[in-house]
């Protein structure tokens, strides 16, 4: 196995891909809780708090973000005394990574660092199932490692797979015991928390043969956090550094990403939302936003999508493309009429075909609204409108 | 024609719940041979004039069905996917979304061991036009004919499955894979049987960015497909790092760009469209072409 | 699967052949504690206690004894109200079903009976797997049943699995659901708790399709307590009616069955413990023990199964008979010589084979014991000396 | 011979133990080719002269081992074993004590489904003697012959081995099944392999009270094997209801009792010994005999 097929697989599942990414410290909880041995730590929200620490200086003062690239940003620095440590921490407190900010420093002892490994569990969407990720190089980025390697995890878990991984890691007698403990154990955190990705970088060997976890990571699936109690409420505390409007629309099941033009992209479906947003480019055009209502939607959620899209100030020109195959047209025709009944000058352009068309288009009919079938020529109506800047309504009413 | 055909007896896991139901409803229309629906707790009852059995084991020995279409709440399509494969069914088509992905896992691992086909989940399902339709496709957009397509996205199938009949290019077979990170069958698997199947001239390869799969199968077709291939990638303009609905639909770490996907289209001997009218285009052309040597 | 091969597979596991069987109240706990319905119940153990119940009369008055057939020795008794409830709880508290004594009574509410079902999880030893017992009749001894069902159960265990075994019981609909759930949970109880057998007789299906563990039978696999912190300590509570030599036994590892004759048997391995027993009476002796010492016990070990056969007051001859392959000899050898100093006048005939025979027949030649190699030779021995009564030694120090 | 010979490369699970290690020196001697230990923590180090690995895997690809003997602690066993089959072993000999029964049921089920074998749990394992022991058994009791035994009891099988040794009477291959009620290879597996092997003549059968899968190896015997087969049963004065020592010696209910064994015995053709110097006597009588037709 090549480490590019390895950085791939782990590609499928950076922490961008998932809504649920966990901050250090809490990552770190979980592994404890999980037998994996962490450093002590102290989670501080003000420099002050720093004289509460339980043990000595020098320590490490992280930053607690949810973004990635922390360390290359100068996230973590060490402190040799409380004074330095206090100073250093209100900068810290103050930063901004990435968009990212601040949550809290979590402050650890200063380590001395004898070998430090790489530990990932995540799935593999090629070979479709769970595998460890694993290189005897950690604390560096594992794309760039060309000391990769992957195992696929066998269902029901056994430790030996774990003891396996620690032998092609290179390891020997007492310490591949204790690195394949590590990887046994972040297996089973991984199954029986639903995580996307669960990795430990570093993972730490002291001189005395300790192994510990000095940094870690992990992505909870999204599709998977109904069942699992033990992050009820993690959702919307972590949705920190999102706008109002994408938290909105997380909330109740829209995928919004916003964007800089000026027409407002309203789908169903994520491909049909893609494809739409390309051909707004390609025809001159620049989306405003991004956003698939799903399969399905009745006319409440509908209701609430187009209530988004018209609240981005920079919306010009909203552009509604549903192609219904579980979506009921007819549904959505009553969230149309419902809009626009509301908001009678907005400039929208509707193509709508598929699910009850036929229904959707009585009722569309009765309320003015005018239908565009083919894709093309509303993506091209809706570019018009937009570089016009008219508030002037094109696809309806006209 | 690949899959299913107007032999195949479907029934439908779920088929009490709402949305099991109204389509079932819809596949009966299109003339699919739905022969019984599965609920555990309404065995028994009725939906649509056909009989709903509590287990899929009773389902298949009563009706000799082969296939099931599965539609049951994400946290239960596990057990149920293993239930049909424990009483011998050949062909899963699971529509469900939100399934968890290490559940996916899970069945894909049982679907292998036991030498059947899965497809999906968080998919439209399958359609062979004026045949057989398994699934949540709307089937009037649908025609029959000599384009096979495979698709990772719902409605973008049907966009280009439109484009394709509103040009007079009928369809052999639609297979939507679904866009989950784990799934059943894939772009190879499919490539592979739409090759070796005779009612197939032309195949239209959907895409979007996010993974290597697209990359993997224009290597593949490079090597094993004779007939002419269209691909269509969608997120040509999705900024890098942002999900795009999809769990597979980003754009991270310079990996899965719609670009590299299309440059290995090309690289690959495939047709490349920009938009779904242009795949229907190219289709069309293509079809007037000789097949490879 | 006719019922013979499944009271065959019943027959496997019944409650004697472990030693951890749980009381009734105790299996219902568990029960409880799986999601499993159980009656509302209370526990006591002097008639007074009654006047606390919480729930009215009638109740049904249950003695919590270990042995089976319990209904059929009357240990069973409604009571109308709590003046024929205390005269009635009095006798039972005294009751001693097959030897066992009554630990205490469980009260519960006397219940309308609808349906009866039996359902058990348990291991086949022909298939090598878990298995589901079933019976659509409950209540009855299952062996006598000629409608029970017998499902291999695969791992990892899936509910469907639950769902066809109450579609082959003949359930239809909500009550097949109902009685699907309370068969994956107790086979997920039976797994977990490393349970040799699971059994609910008679599994109540109410007018009003409730369905409720009405009586159960829990058995703990010996050999997987040591893993089960649930159960810590309570195979010592449960040794009560055993006597005072087999409860040693019990604890220190050794296997005693108390037997009527004269001759204290003390081998390695059932099966030749067994085979010896078979010989002594075979050739005119009685034995008045069982004691298998196991495979590798050593010096230690050996000389405490020598003090318990020797404190057996109608034991007149005693019979070591080892064949060391784990067992060494010479560890035997050593504990004999310990024991003979202890009590110069036991009649004591040894036969010793196996590993480190000649550092064995070393050790004893030194202290004057004699080795008899011969199996039959030995046994003969041993059954000549019983019949004389003689407290002479016969094999050691003639 | 079956099973084992001269050639078997063995590998000892749980090499530093006390028993491991004590018996690996036993079997080296006796001239078993013993290659190599295994114990997870241990790799690196010697033991009796030879290499210690932390894994199966390593062990095997290092060894060309097919063979495992395991003594690894009772917990671990079933780890221990599905490692070995992970890694290619085709034989296993496990010796372990006090395995939980569910344990065995999930590595039993994964032997089956590699198509490996087992031997065991807590077994004394196999002698081919005069060229290979593996397990716990003593070698000097055993010689080599015509005889094959299967024995679902420890030292009974040494008793009745010194009692044909001492009757002048050799050994093809033993194997101790072992007592436990759910294991590996059971009577009808073995009769059918000694049946089919050219250098064993006469089998012993050595029983116990408890279950019935005597009864039902009786009847194999009576359809499947052509040699002569001697039974033998412990436990025919042990009192109903009591344990004695393994799981399965037990009587409850009327079943499996010696009498229903030793009459299963006589209606299916096998002879019936009722000591082991009986044993010995009917397996020299039955040698000089010819074999069925």
């Amino acid at each position: 196995m090549s480490s590019v097929a390895a950085s791939t697989a782990v590609n499928g599942f950076t922490q961008e891909d998932r809504t649920l990414d966990l901050y250090e410290y809490e990552a770190k909880k979980i592994f404890s809780e999980g037998g994996i041995t962490v450093p002590p730590s102290h989670r501080i929200t003000k420099p002050e708090e720093l004289a509460k620490v339980h043990f000595g200086f020098p320590v490490t003062l992280k930053v607690q973000v949810l973004s990635g690239g922390r360390g290359k940003a100068g996230g973590i620095q060490f402190a040799n005394n409380l004074k330095e440590g206090k100073e250093k921490a209100a900068e810290l407190l103050k930063m901004v990574i990435k968009g990212s900010k601040t949550e809290s420093l979590l402050v650890e002892p200063k380590l001395n660092i004898h070998r430090e490994l790489y530990l990932a569990v995540t799935l593999d969407r090629e070979r479709g199932c769970p595998i460890f990720i694993a290189s005897a190089e950690g604390g560096i980025e594992i794309e760039s490692s060309d000391k990769v390697i992957t195992m696929p995890i066998p269902n029901p878990y056994h430790p030996y797979v774990g003891r396996e991984l620690a032998r092609q890691l290179g390891f020997k007698g007492n310490l591949l015991v204790k690195v394949a403990d590590v990887a046994t154990k972040l297996y089973k955190i991984f199954e029986s928390k639903d995580l996307d990705l669960a990795e430990i970088n570093p993972l730490l060997v002291t001189e005395g043969e300790e192994v510990l976890a000095l940094d870690g990571k992990i992505t909870v699936n999204d599709d998977s956090i109904g069942r699992q109690r033990y992050f009820d409420g993690w959702q919307e505390r972590h949705l920190l550094d999102v706008s109002e409007r994408e938290r909105r629309c997380k909330m109740i099941g829209l995928n919004l990403v916003e964007l800089d033009g000026n027409i407002g992209i309203l789908c169903n479906g994520a491909g049909l939302t893609m494809a739409t947003m390309d051909m707004v480019k390609k025809f001159g055009g620049e989306p405003g936003n991004f956003l698939d209502v799903g399969g399905g939607s009745d006319t409440e959620k509908t209701l609430e999508a187009l209530e988004i899209v018209n609240s981005n100030p920079d919306c010009d020109v909203m552009l509604l493309n549903i192609l219904g195959g579980i979506t009921a047209c007819d549904e959505v025709a009553k969230a149309l009429v419902s809009f626009i009944k509301k908001y009678p000058e907005r400039t929208l352009v509707v193509r709508l075909r598929g699910n009850n068309q036929e229904l959707a288009e009585k009722i569309l009919a009765e309320s003015g609204l005018k239908l565009i079938p083919d894709i093309e020529t509303a993506v091209k109506a809706a570019v018009e409108a937009a570089n016009k800047v008219s508030k002037k309504p094109v696809g309806a009413k006209a | 024609m690949i899959l299913i055909d107007k032999n195949t007896k479907v029934i439908v896991q779920g088929a009490t719940g709402k949305m099991g139901s109204s389509h079932m409803k819809r596949m009966i229309a299109y003339g699919t041979k739905i022969v019984a629906g599965v609920t555990p707790g309404k065995g028994g009852t009725e939906v649509h004039g056909l009989p709903v059995f509590d287990s899929v084991r009773e389902a298949v020995e009563t009706t000799g069905a082969t296939t099931s279409v599965i539609f049951v709440p994400p946290y239960l399509a596990l057990d149920a996917g293993l239930e049909a494969l424990d009483a011998g069914v050949e062909l899963l088509v699971l529509i469900t979304e939100g399934m968890p992905p290490q559940d996916t896992a899970k069945l894909v691992a049982a679907v292998k061991a036991k030498g059947a086909r899965l497809v999906g989940p968080n998919c439209p399902g399958v359609i062979t036009p004026g045949q057989c339709l398994i699934g949540i496709l709307p089937g009037q957009i649908f025609s029959p004919g000599k384009v096979g397509m495979i698709s990772r996205s719902g409605t973008l199938t049907y966009e280009i499955a439109l484009a394709l009949t509103d040009a007079g290019l009928g369809q052999s077979t639609c297979v939507g894979i679904g866009g989950d990170p784990i799934k059943g069958m894939g772009y190879q698997e499919l490539l592979q049987m739409f090759n070796d199947d005779k009612d197939t001239d032309v195949i239209v390869l959907v895409g979007e960015i996010g993974g290597t799969a697209e990359e993997a199968a224009a290597e593949f077709i490079k090597k094993n497909v004779k007939k002419p291939v269209v691909g269509f990638i969608a997120g040509q303009t999705a900024p890098p790092g942002k999900r795009m609905g999809h769990a597979g639909a980003i754009i991270s770490g310079g990996k899965g760009t719609a670009d590299s996907k299309l440059a290995a289209f090309k690289a690959n001997g495939m047709h490349v469209a920009l938009t779904p009218a242009e795949v229907a285009k190219l289709a069309g052309d293509l079809l007037k072409t000789p097949a490879k040597a």
